[in-house]
């Protein structure tokens, strides 16, 4: 391919996006994208945006698909806040994503969908000129990408449709001559995934490259752009989606603690993919049961944590709702049941497909009597490896059940993953017991984790239950000096894990002006905003919890060290709510409830507010 | 406490106190089942028994045996949990009318219909005992309770009936007053594999005292039991009478008819009476007889085994396809598994590198 | 708007886009509904549709009527509350095989035994549609799906019969595939007194494409379709076969017949066959047709009305009830309720008294 | 009947606890002890104490079932924390209760009771003497009642079974006797309730009048005590419970509403009893379902709502967990349901039978996304009437779900309630629309409470659901800026209650060295110690919240007047959690999860500790 030279401007970060209808293959673009650009080095975060419905009448609103990219020569931690380009398949996918393009970004649309018929789907008038209003503001680019796609496979033995649906590769090779990058990954991924059908193959190469070529031979496009390699810590990497990570961490815990893996679940909305990823992993012992409902998931799970095994359950918030009576039941019975709560847009139904942290209250509160659950949560795609073997961990060592929380941008949010070496994973400790002469079901340890005989061991049979029972022995009892010293115990159990945890990291100024304190998601965004505080001299610094229950003990020693202590959560305060009940000290939140992850630039300017002058 | 001692029923009796009222049809089930388990050749560590809540569900604290009081109508979940994690343990189910066909009667279907190998023993007394007597829905149209002073408007659910058409491969119906024939029930149950489903109606002394009595009133009795046998005629009223299927009207249906004095086998209209026969693959006469006596006015109530079938459970087809899994694929290995996807490496080399 | 004017099919459409896949079976039964509903004489007011959460639950929406999309599986609760309240208004519960049958399956059942006067539409696509693929309560043992990636192990239940077992006073089967079948189905449903549950055949052409193909097809059709009509003889295959009840090995159950062709409504050997009578009181024959190919292998499978009995319903008894509370104990009336009980006064007369 | 004179003691308040088997009738002699109070003129407070078991084997401990009543010359609040008097019908009874008894209290037993078995069956030796260690605490009377009483019967034509069973009239009679009550208020009751049974009201009469006559005339009770008359507010009193007071509620709420009740249920100890009361009333048209379970019970609920009636569901702690999914439909569809729960102690099934105030942070954010509800506390057994129709007027008025909290001590616990003048209760106003023009499902009044189109009415037709949906239009709209103004809207309609409530009544010193603030069953215990401060000349206040959400506006106004405040709860701090979060004061709390009530005397003690030196 002879490369025509224009002239190249380098660039740090370049946020793209992908979007047109959910028939248009943009999922699969801007993944092939991101593979490119993570291949040749640099660090890249994406974020997908589905539709609620499957697959909503072809060019209306309700169908548009999109998928984000950002990639950069620095460390990133978040898919962008703002689009440098963004590619619109239609005029519905136009409508819905222009306002995120900033001035003067690129605007590439498929000129050819511009018809009267797909304006009117997405609103518009028939004749409507959408982009006049538009001209001074972005950089428009009409590309006939359907006509131009057709004619590259000109002679191809296919049906016309099928060759118009090669127009998303035309797209891609388009932004890959635009940013410089390499056909050969994506020309790889074609011949092993079509390899064995060669009109496919051939379609789809030869519309990608027409892609690119395009860029390169004609006048329109000015200029390419490079963005170089990042300074990546040297390793293994692959890409990965918060719902594969946190599948394999419950498979890594699996073998960490030697007991099978067994999930008991029902599929919800943007949970179901941990449920399909783990059913194939039958030849790991992994058992996988597609419960009758949310209840019969968590039944399942606690049932096979009587017997022994590895026990989780996974959901979202409506599915919390459903097992939270069951979970009272794991608190009482003090069995090691992992739930993993994806959270999503609420109250009730709410928004399925968008992100939010409003069920940390539910996770921790949501039940009858007093019922300490210990919560963990992962901030990253990548980090809910890590975060799921530490919810096994603790379920495991301390005899309890544990929520795990991870959010629609974190599932289906991906980054570049350095994979773990697996030998330096500590191993997870159980209580299973068989003596029968030492052996009694609520005798503890010195962190008040009780015995676990297992169904089957000789001598070990015993009784557990929802009712109230004596500490040691485990018979009922509802007596009230019993039921005070085990709510006590229950308590005390919880909150001593915190004695254990390693010391909190605080990124940046170890002391000064402005704290943030995060949980979940919101890292990206708020390590963002606090490098770019720190970069302008501003003494602020960063703790991302990932225990939320127990808080870690050393937490009130570091609020100390700060004037201001700012909480970012994307709910209305919940987390706040309890730090400032606990310590009395007048933290204050950034709240957004609006399916949106912050804005950097939010984050920034309400700190800035907050210090005032340097 | 191993499998070489002999066990007796003692060995399954628990320490504490049995709580339930005295009189109490429970009592009679916890003795039966106490004195079949020794008789099963299982070890004593094996059987593992869960519950839901109510009267009925308090079963496994008296149980010397694992056991698992759980939550109202759920039972089922956990026990399907503790048999999938470990298929070696013998598994029992205790419910009651509300704790298994009200609250949790999804469970039930569920957990029938895969066949999950567990023993599941219903006690109908046809009432809420543990909340104080409210209608549950095996109560009678029209019965008045606390809270259907002016009578229960709910039709009442056949919990055999129900079972065999969520595709029971075992379904039986014994009566807690008549111990000889619950201990043959139960033990069909514990050698059946896969769902056993047992009604066992129990008089609640308290709330629903005399329930049953038909069943067992001198007077009523003979004609009010059908006692079923594999391979024999539907006999009852001292083979007096028995069930033939009436095509009349074109209209399956089963009757009751007199039997000829002088051939038991067939009616005096010469028509032949219906022979029980639990283990045919399809399942139409065994849901036929468990109509009998709850929806069909004026025949006898069928007590026994009315449906006995082998087929897979869910717990075996899950070990068997895991085990074709490993088969085909090898053994899982971790590394490999977050090694094999897409991945790429970066060195200190491609870094320096630059651009 | 009112009464007196003529509805159109017009006036049930709402005015927001559909959103189902192009292609979905969804559509035809959405456009059959708003077909049927004019015909019914019932003011457009009147109709209430509720509904769960899947794709099938989305209908709501398409209708300009009272709707509520409520959550997952538990829509006949909330019809039955709307119908408590207000036993004038045509209330339509509108579910999924997943919705009415996995989650939801313990409501049906419930709502069904007490037979509350709802319309039932259950769209069996026999796949979870919203969550993108994957098995449902109604599945193939052995489908692939994302969830059973070595196929499912479950046991599929059959809805129509789940419904009659449950004691639906009214119970069908139609293809969306087959409008105008469809629609003599919906209006029949309609006009019915009581729980009126109607299974959909429904193609998922995204996530279980071509599922009900063998209903379709020219080559399959006429032999695997067997269109009930009342009194007449359950005949197929352009009435060359048909159904008799054998007593084989004294075992009642449907077997294929040819039809001896002179006689349509006699087998070559002889036998009678079936006639449909879906409103006889017995359940037996609607429960057996309900088995025919879904459970008996190498039957058709009967679409049209399998049960259609009239019985009290739900909602009538409880306003009976009360009614005749009102009669016998008076119109209530607070301040007799609450002076009622055992009082006493205090003046201050007999506070002044002292001790 | 001839009354020998034996010395009289005036006293101003007795408690006495009736304790035996569960069937020895326990519960209705305290009732008409509490009957007999009353009628003459005593303020009364009583606490019943089933087992969690229907009918324990006789004897045995898990069988004893007791009734306390606490009668007074004062107005009281509580039943009492000390016993001054125990009746004790079996040895059973015997150990379980003994502990409560105060120092130099009388302690009457049926000394035919003791037997070896019997002492056997409660755990005792078979010819213990467990009376010896407390020959110098309290004031023992040995009386062979069962002997006394089958000798007062004989002759009579019984089975000596029955006989034996009028032991508890002798009993009464007894206690009669000491404290100086007539026999005619339960003479008249056996009238009505054994008229047309002469056997029994015979036997009864004549075991109510031995008892009587055997502290009359036998040496060994010294002398006899009276209780005068309360001062009390002239009226028309009944004695109530509770969960009567409760269901009473409703009933007038429905009729202030001018709309019919619906109640949707399914049993749950302790809330059975609402759904069974309700269920008697169908001549008030009102509707009981009794669901199968609890999801379809707040379901029903939810459906009646929508169609137009005054919709409740009645649960207690683990059936909220269940209702939690649904309630959170009622959230987002802005439809008035009232979820009435009556605590137990947790977690899970827990102390079923017992009282504890738990749930609060279960009902306040046991949901998925934000989801805000009113909660409203009823404070004693007759307070249940106003509560409930204070929940029914806010969950009409603004259109949305509303919790009612109650608790065991409440739900069965009696008082005697002062009987309203229903002429004085203001009308509840609906927002029933039927005007087509003017109709959009989510347009508001000036409350944000919507229009409530009932279907049936022509022209109104409209769908809701659980999806996010838009202002007015109620379309469905899963945007980022509706789904902000959403948030805001539902969250500022719950907050705007409180706008509307009358200011807070402060008891005792409007300001000075500590306020109490509570909430639910916690009143009378607080109430008493408030008291008791004050008559010692402490300045303490009282609030007592009936208002949980919104908390009242003038909230933060009263604490400022305050040095100290603190916040019983039965629990281990929940609305104090809200409360420091939200003033960042250092509010105390004085906590107790064991089953009890509050013991005045101990939240005497720890204010006094905390307000230090007067
Ligand atoms: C979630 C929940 N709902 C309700 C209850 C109250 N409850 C306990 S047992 C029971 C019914 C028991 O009836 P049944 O299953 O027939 O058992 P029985 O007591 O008659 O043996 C109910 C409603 C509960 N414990 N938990
Ligand atoms: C409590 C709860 N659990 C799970 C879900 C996710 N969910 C939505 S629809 C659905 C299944 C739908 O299947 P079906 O009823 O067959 O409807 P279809 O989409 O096929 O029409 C599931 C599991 C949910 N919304 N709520
Ligand atoms: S209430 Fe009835 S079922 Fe329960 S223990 Fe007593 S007699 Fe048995
Ligand atoms: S996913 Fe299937 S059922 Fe759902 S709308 Fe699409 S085609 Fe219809
Ligand atoms: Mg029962
Ligand atoms: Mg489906």
């Amino acid at each position: 391919m002879v490369t025509q030279e224009k002239p190249k401007e380098t660039l740090s970060s370049v946020t793209i996006r992908f979007v047109g209808d959910s028939g248009d293959g943009m999922q699969l673009t801007g993944t092939q994208f991101t593979n490119t650009s993570a291949l040749f080095g640099n660090d890249t975060s994406t974020y997908p945006n589905f539709p609620a419905e499957i697959r909503a009448p072809q060019g209306t609103l309700a169908g548009v698909s999109g998928f984000q990219i950002h990639f950069s020569s620095n460390n990133i931690h978040t898919a962008g806040d703002h689009l440098d380009v963004l590619v619109a398949m239609n005029p519905a996918a136009f409508k819905t994503n222009i306002n995120d393009l900033r001035q003067n970004g690129i605007l590439i649309i498929n000129e050819d969908a511009f018809s009267a018929s797909n304006l009117k789907k997405a609103g518009f008038k028939e004749d409507e000129d959408v982009f006049s209003r538009y001209l001074n503001k972005f950089r428009i680019y009409k590309v006939p990408i359907t006509k131009m796609t057709l004619g590259a496979l000109d002679g191809l033995d296919m049906m016309a449709k099928a060759k118009e649906r090669c127009k998303n590769m035309f797209a891609l090779g388009l932004t890959y001559w635009i940013y410089s990058r390499s056909l050969d990954p994506t020309l790889e991924w074609l011949e092993s995934k079509f390899g064995k059908k060669p009109d496919l193959f051939e379609s789809n190469v030869r519309a990608l490259k027409a892609g690119y070529n395009y860029g390169n031979t004609t006048e329109i496009f000015q200029n390419t752009y490079e963005v170089p390699k990042a300074k990546i810590v040297p390793g293994v990497y692959r890409n990965i989606t918060g719902n594969q990570a946190i599948s394999l961490g419950f498979v890594a815990a699996s073998e960490l603690v030697g007991k099978t893996l067994f999930i008991g679940s029902y599929p919800i909305t943007p949970a179901t993919e941990i449920l399909q990823e783990l059913s194939m992993y039958k030849n790991f012992g992994v058992k996988t049961f597609q419960a009758e409902d949310e209840i019969a998931g968590i039944g399942s799970a606690i049932g096979a944590a009587f017997a022994g095994q590895l026990a989780i359950t996974t959901t979202s918030g409506p599915g919390i709702a459903l097992k939270s009576e069951f979970m009272n039941l794991a608190v009482i019975t003090e069995l090691p049941v992992v739930i993993a709560d994806i959270q999503r847009g609420g109250p009730s139904t709410g928004l399925p497909t968008k992100t939010e942290q409003t069920d940390l209250l539910q996770v921790l509160y949501g039940r009858n009597g007093e019922s300490p659950i210990p919560v963990v949560a992962a901030r990253s795609p990548s980090d809910c490896f890590l975060a799921a073997i530490e919810a096994c961990r603790i379920a495991i060592e301390y005899m309890t059940p544990v929520v795990i929380l991870s959010d629609t941008q974190i599932a289906i949010g991906s980054e570049p993953w350095k994979l773990p070496d697996l030998e330096t994973l500590k191993p997870i400790h159980t209580r299973i017991h068989e003596d029968i002469d030492t052996f009694a079901p609520y005798r503890r340890n010195d962190d008040l984790a009780r015995q676990w005989a297992l169904p089957g061991t000789p001598g070990c049979e015993h009784t557990i239950g929802g009712l109230e029972k004596e500490n040691i022995t485990g018979k009922v009892n509802l007596s009230a000096e019993v039921h005070e010293e085990m709510v006590k115990i229950r308590a005390a159990k919880v909150k001593g894990i915190a004695d254990k945890l390693p010391p909190l990291e605080v990124y940046g100024e170890q002391s000064g002006d402005l704290l943030f304190l995060g949980w979940g998601s919101t890292y990206g965004a708020i390590r963002t905003a606090a490098d770019e505080l720190l970069a302008s001299g501003y003494k602020v610094g960063q703790v991302h919890l990932r225990h939320i229950n127990p808080l870690p003990n050393d937490l009130g020693e570091i609020f100390s060290r700060f004037k201001h202590i700012v909480v970012p959560e994307l709910n209305s305060g919940q987390l706040l709510m309890i730090l400032r009940a606990k310590f009395l000290i007048d933290i204050k939140g950034i709240n957004q409830v609006n399916t949106k992850p912050f804005a950097v630039s939010d984050l920034v300017s309400r700190a800035k507010e907050l210090i005032g002058d340097k | 406490m191993t499998q070489t001692q002999e066990l007796t029923k003692a060995d399954f009796v628990s320490e504490g106190d049995v709580k339930w009222c005295p009189g109490c049809g429970d009592y009679a089930i916890l003795s039966s089942v106490q004195t079949v388990l020794p008789t099963l050749g299982i070890p004593k560590e094996k059987f593992c028994f869960v519950s839901g809540i109510g009267c009925s569900s308090r079963f496994p604290y008296y149980m010397d045996t694992y056991g698992f009081h759980t939550i109202h109508g759920r039972a089922p979940t956990v026990a399907s949990g503790v048999k999938m994690a470990n298929p070696d343990l013998s598994v029992w189910v205790v419910t009651g009318d509300g704790d298994g066909l009200s609250i949790g009667a999804n469970h039930t279907v569920h957990m029938i219909r895969r066949n999950m190998d567990l023993k599941v023993l219903l006690f109908n007394n046809r009432i809420y005992g543990l909340t104080k007597g409210q209608y549950s829905p095996t109560s009678e149209k029209g019965k008045v309770t606390k809270t259907s002073v002016y009578g229960s408007i709910d039709n009442p659910l056949n919990p055999v009936a129900f079972a065999i058409a969520s595709g029971a491969t075992f379904a039986a119906r014994t009566n807690a007053a008549n111990p000889k024939h619950m201990q043959e029930i139960l033990k069909a149950a514990a050698d059946h594999k896969g769902t056993a489903f047992v009604e066992i109606l129990q008089n609640c002394n308290i709330f629903n005292d005399g329930a049953f009595a038909k069943y067992l009133d001198k007077e009523t009795k003979a004609e009010e039991n059908l006692i079923l046998e594999e391979g024999k005629p539907l006999l009852f009223n001292n083979d007096t009478q028995g069930i033939v299927m009436s095509l009349e009207g074109s209209h399956p249906r089963l009757i009751v008819e007199e039997v000829n004095t002088t051939d038991t086998s067939v009616s005096i209209t010469g028509k032949k009476f219906l022979v029980h026969d639990p283990k045919n693959e399809d399942h139409t006469l065994s849901y036929l007889i468990s109509q009998l006596g709850v929806s069909l006015e004026g025949t006898p109530t069928a007590m026994g085994v009315l449906r006995a079938v082998r087929k897979p459970t869910y717990d075996e087809v899950l070990y068997e396809q895991e085990a074709q899994a490993k088969a085909q694929r090898g053994v899982g290995i971790l590394k490999k598994l977050i090694y094999s996807s897409d991945t790429w490496t970066v060195t200190e080399e491609s870094q320096a590198a630059g651009v």
